[in-house]
């Protein structure tokens, strides 16, 4: 494909109650970008905006950031999803040949609703909704599922949490840097078992914004451009009971693409860091499999061989990840943003020394769904 | 669960959805919300670069995109731009039961305002009402910080 | 543009007020399957999905992830975009950036809704900003009232010009369109006599809610060429949302978000006479008086030049340029594929499949969205590459 | 840029409660309502058989998700089968749990089926509950053609 660069992002400070409105978030992250990239709002040719009519608690949610964002001045679209699905979105509008510089903000007040309420909205009406499955119990399906194929352990879940809230101490926009230690996962406070609350990530409020360009744009107003190298997205089954809820297979598909497009041929080699959407503990394990850091029934082996660490070969969530932060709809586009911080070697204490191509990947749906995965690199 | 008689007519699931939220009122509405709970006062906010006063007051300009945060009182009375007299049935979304009907949704310019707001007007009957008719804000003795409360409602100036 | 994008497939259900024989993915799976067709496809031939529907009318929370059973989207890249009323002319134009983008080859493009599984109004009224303006909102009508009460006072239209444009619409539907929901031919008097349901709005000036899925496939030039010999060309897209606060559009006399959302894509199509370029018209009229005043937005007539055009009988289908040959919003109206039906009709016009709707010799169409807080999509579709 | 609470002399923000309250009514169509009424009035469950893959799915399919092909063959399965995962819920969401936590829920594989079906588990101990132990579907006595017409799985007792 052309390329597409990232020229400017940001994000607000992500915690429980932000006491900003969804449109004065907006209007931060959107500012901070712009100034991030050294441009005004009149450079923007063409908006993004990523908002879900159900956590957001209105129709057409949209409209709620419309003119925080400069979105009634330009073209815009609004994807209702995870933010990478929102940043390739303004890809597709670059790579067109139509626009010059998109701008892409994703916000959520998770903290305004009730996150199961919610997400019980996502299971079919007609079916299982009435079971009162959320995105916990139905994810606690899934890493019993999980757990059970491959015989991975609470307590290397349990790692996962210990790392990446960890990692989050060295993240002023995190919403929870803990020192925890995995026996304090395991003891926490049973949510749907084999989920415990440390196995969770918290409720989040926060906003994030990237903008990009086309290479001859970005080269000619960017001096750090970051590049986007390769995405893919991919939805599995719905229905729970369609998927081996074990495996990953419509990530493989969704990182194939990606990897394909971008030429990478050995991850873990080729990669220098990965921000990945790990909504649970278990996650960050399945989604190393998906993406072809280690082999299938893996994950577990990769948490305990450190190779995920901040000083390991392959760190993964410098940031401290989802589970340090969940504002739902942005997290995945701060898996964007936080890598292009990485490549443009701006990552402060969470830095990753001398990273080069950095990956970055959004969930959707419940027990990832859906996958989007993109590749950046400097 | 509604079953209907014939075994070939399909089934259906009937459900209330019951969603609560806390909406977040930010910093703008927030301070517009405590002017006429505390004090009986419409604010507005205004543009430093057009002079624009916006009533509700918003964080950014929608013309300059500049931020804006100057306060400024509007007039109680304004001036009604349009209206209609909601004579439906429709689900009242806070309650989920049927919205009290008729009522009238005005739009209205408050004086030294920019920009318009929505609100009812007491009166109900079509023919008594028109465009252009002056109008002004009747405050609730409670006030809560509930906009459709704190103001009950607008009444024709006669 | 880098990449030339083309209409090959269009699909859509019969639509109708309540289809309770189709789960909501069935009703889906049927316009795929029904765009599919038209275009000597399979599942296996889509490279991406887009949908789009709004949120509250079904309470389903992750359409994309919960359709894949009817959108055909297991193991396959799809994402939804909603932009309430213009969802379905985002969606579609959500397809053609996918296809123009050189990324994926063969896009599909579903929009749909359930209208029938909740109440409309309702759900609508909750797009409105919860504390300063959802309790006194109801639904899209009021606003849509008051717009026509100041466009009367200004400009001398009268309830009789909606009127007409109703019974167009309707009679069109009832013609020419076996998908439409309301298939009844109506009359001037019946309209006027029909009750008042927010003044001037009456009965019949409103579209209904329905129960429907449109599906439309997209494809780059090279493919398009191999898949169709008559493609339906995409010269131009624009789009525009304006303004948050729906008070705000009040006093608008006219839609200004369509008029600038019309000049993107007319500069990008090499549109510069609207009335004479266009052979036909299929637009989002979603009450009868908007399909009066909102021509002159789209360079039709003269600024509340409306009336006169209405009055011409020039929008008929025997006339110079008609208006929704499918009849339209007035007709058939579920809501998420509401704005993509219009793309999907106008795509037919030009690729010579509208049947009895077909307005002879058709080449150059324009559709358009409307939704939002009085926000505007606008589509050039043509029968060949570039305007002559 | 931006701005801070100082800034607009703001004394707080404020939180306005609310909620999104509506009826809704599904339709379950020709499918679903087949499946469900052969549950209610036979106490049997079926799924449907997709020619092409052999996939066979309950709740029952007219689509196969995997081929994209029409199904029209119905086929019976058991009301037993094995239990592929499950979890307790321990907390309390009000209006969306159809029990009062704890309760299990498990995903179910039936004799005869491809497809898992996700529902509840009863008659059992959470600390029981095993990977891949024989259970089977309890229906209720009212049955009113609607998912909780099986009641719960319990273990299947040979």
């Amino acid at each position: 494909m052309d390329k597409v660069a990232i020229i400017g992002v940001a994000q607000t400070k992500y915690q429980r109650y932000n006491p900003a409105s969804h449109a004065e978030m907006a209007y931060e992250v959107t500012c901070k970008a712009l100034e991030d990239a050294e441009l005004t709002i009149d450079d923007i040719d063409n908006t993004i905006t990523v908002c879900n009519d159900f956590w957001d608690g209105r129709t057409i949610s949209c409209m709620t950031i419309t003119e925080a964002t400069g979105s009634h001045k330009v073209p815009t679209t609004n994807v209702e999803g995870d933010g990478t699905y929102g940043a390739l979105m303004g890809i597709m509008r670059l790579l067109s040949g139509l626009h010059d510089i998109t701008l892409v903000v994703a916000q959520s007040k998770v903290s305004e609703g009730i996150p199961a309420v919610i997400t019980n909205a996502m299971f079919d009406p007609v079916y299982e909704r009435i079971l009162g499955l959320d995105a916990i119990n139905s994810s606690a399906l899934q890493m019993r599922s999980y757990m059970h194929k491959y015989g991975i352990t609470e307590g290397q879940c349990a790692n996962v949490s210990v790392k990446n809230h960890k990692n989050a101490k060295a993240n002023p926009y995190a919403h929870m840097p803990l020192d925890i230690t995995a026996d304090d996962v395991l003891k926490s406070r049973l949510l749907a078992d084999p989920i415990k609350l440390l196995d969770a990530s918290p409720v989040s409020d926060g906003a994030c914004a990237i903008i990009m360009a086309g290479e001859a744009v970005a080269r000619k107003r960017c001096s750090n451009p970051v590049w986007i190298r390769g995405v893919g997205h991919c939805a599995d089954a719905y229905h729970l009971g369609d998927r081996d809820l074990a495996d990953v297979d419509a990530l493989i598909s969704a990182a194939g693409r990606a990897y394909g497009m971008a030429g990478i041929q050995d991850p873990v080699k080729e990669i220098d860091v990965a921000e990945v959407y790990d909504a649970f503990s278990y996650m960050e394990l399945m989604w190393m499999e998906g993406l072809g850091f280690c082999g299938r029934g893996e994950g577990g082996d990769m948490i305990d061989s450190g190779t995920t660490q901040m000083d390991g070969a392959l760190p993964v969530n410098p940031s401290g990840g989802v589970l340090s932060a969940h504002p739902v709809q942005v997290a995945g586009l701060a898996r964007i943003a936080e890598t292009v911080l990485q490549l443009r070697g701006e990552a402060g204490a969470r830095q990753v020394k001398g990273a080069k191509v950095a990956l970055a990947h959004g969930i959707e749906g419940a027990c990832g769904q859906g996958h989007c995965v993109f590749i950046l690199g400097r | 669960m509604e079953e209907q008689r014939s075994d070939s007519v399909p089934l259906s699931v009937a459900y209330m959805a019951d969603m609560p939220y806390d909406y977040h009122a930010g910093f703008y509405y927030s301070r517009f919300l405590m002017e006429l709970r505390d004090n009986k006062r419409i604010y507005g906010v205004k543009c430093p670069r057009c002079g624009k006063i916006y009533v509700p007051p918003r964080v950014v300009c929608r013309d300059c995109f500049v931020t804006m945060v100057e306060f400024v009182p509007v007039g109680n009375e304004g001036t009604l731009l349009a209206f209609t007299v909601t004579n439906f049935p429709y689900t009242d979304t806070t309650r989920g039961e049927p919205k009290n009907i008729p009522y009238t949704a005005a739009y209205i310019k408050l004086d030294g305002s920019d920009s318009n707001i929505v609100h009812c007007l007491e009166e109900t009957d079509e023919k008594k009402i028109k465009a252009g008719l002056r109008v002004r804000a009747v405050f609730s003795e409670t006030r809560t910080g509930d906009y459709f409360h704190d103001i009950d409602h607008f009444e024709i100036i006669h | 543009m880098k990449n030339r994008v083309g209409i090959v497939g269009v699909g859509q259900t019969h639509h109708k007020s309540r289809n309770t024989d189709c789960k909501g993915q069935e009703l889906i799976g049927i316009a795929v399957k029904r765009a599919l067709e038209s275009a000597e496809l399979t599942m296996a031939d889509i490279d991406s999905i887009v949908i789009g529907n709004m949120d509250h009318f079904e309470s389903i929370n992750y359409v994309d992830m919960w359709s894949v059973d009817g959108s055909g989207g297991y193991m396959k890249p799809i994402m939804k975009v909603t932009t309430g009323g213009t969802t379905g002319s985002a969606v579609g134009h959500a397809g053609f950036y996918h296809a123009a983008s050189g990324l994926f080859d063969t896009v599909l493009a579903i929009g749909w809704e359930q209208n029938s599984e909740s109440d409309t109004t309702a759900a609508i009224s909750t797009c409105f900003d919860p504390i300063v303006e959802r309790e006194f909102c109801g639904g899209a009508i009021g606003p849509l009232a008051a717009q026509y009460t100041a466009y009367m006072s200004k400009y001398g239209a009268t309830e009789e010009d909606a009127a007409l444009v109703s019974v167009r619409d309707h009679n069109n539907a009832a013609q020419c369109n076996p998908y439409a929901h309301l298939r009844q031919a109506i009359t001037v008097e019946e309209v006027m006599k029909s009750p008042y349901i927010s003044y001037p709005m009456k009965l019949l000036d409103m579209c209904p809610r329905s129960d429907g899925a449109c599906a439309v496939i997209f494809a780059v030039e090279d493919k398009a060429r191999r898949i169709t010999e008559r493609p339906a060309w995409i010269l131009g897209v624009g789009d525009c949302h304006i303004l948050v606060q729906v008070a705000d559009g009040i006093g608008l006399a006219n839609l200004p978000s369509l008029e600038r959302a019309a000049g993107e894509a007319y500069k990008m199509a090499g549109i510069t006479d609207p009335y004479r370029q266009f052979d036909v018209a299929e637009l989002y009229v979603p009450a009868s008086t908007a399909g009066v005043t909102w021509m002159e937005a789209l360079g039709l007539c003269e600024e509340g030049g409306g009336p006169r055009l209405i009055r011409s009988g020039m929008t008929n289908m025997d006339g110079e340029l008609p208006i929704n040959p499918s009849g339209g919003v007035l007709a058939t109206n579920p809501i998420g594929a509401t704005g993509l039906i219009r793309i999907g009709e106008a795509a037919l016009q030009v690729m010579g499949k509208a049947e009895k709707k077909q307005v002879e010799g058709a080449k150059v169409v324009v559709a358009t969205g409307f939704g939002g807080c009085f926000w505007s999509d606008v589509t050039v579709i043509s029968a060949s590459p570039q305007l002559d | 840029m931006a701005v801070s609470s100082e800034e607009l002399g703001n004394t707080g923000t404020l939180k306005y409660p609310s909620r999104i309250k509506l009826p809704y009514t599904w339709h379950a169509g020709k499918a679903g309502s087949r499946f469900y009424r052969e549950i209610k009035d036979h106490r049997k469950i079926w799924g449907t058989k997709c020619h092409r893959c052999g996939w066979v799915y309950v709740p029952p399919r007219e689509t196969c998700p995997r081929c994209f092909l029409d199904i029209d063959e119905w086929v019976k399965v058991g009301d037993a089968g094995t239990l592929l995962t499950y979890t307790i819920t321990r907390y309390s969401v009000p209006g969306i749990q159809p029990l009062e936590p704890p309760y299990a829920l498990g995903i179910i594989k039936l004799d005869g089926a491809s497809s898992g079906l996700v529902h509840l588990l009863g008659e059992i101990e959470p600390e029981d509950i095993r990977v891949g132990m024989r259970v089977q579907a309890v229906f209720r006595e009212a049955r009113e053609g609607n998912y909780l017409d099986i009641k719960y799985f319990r273990p299947l007792r040979s």
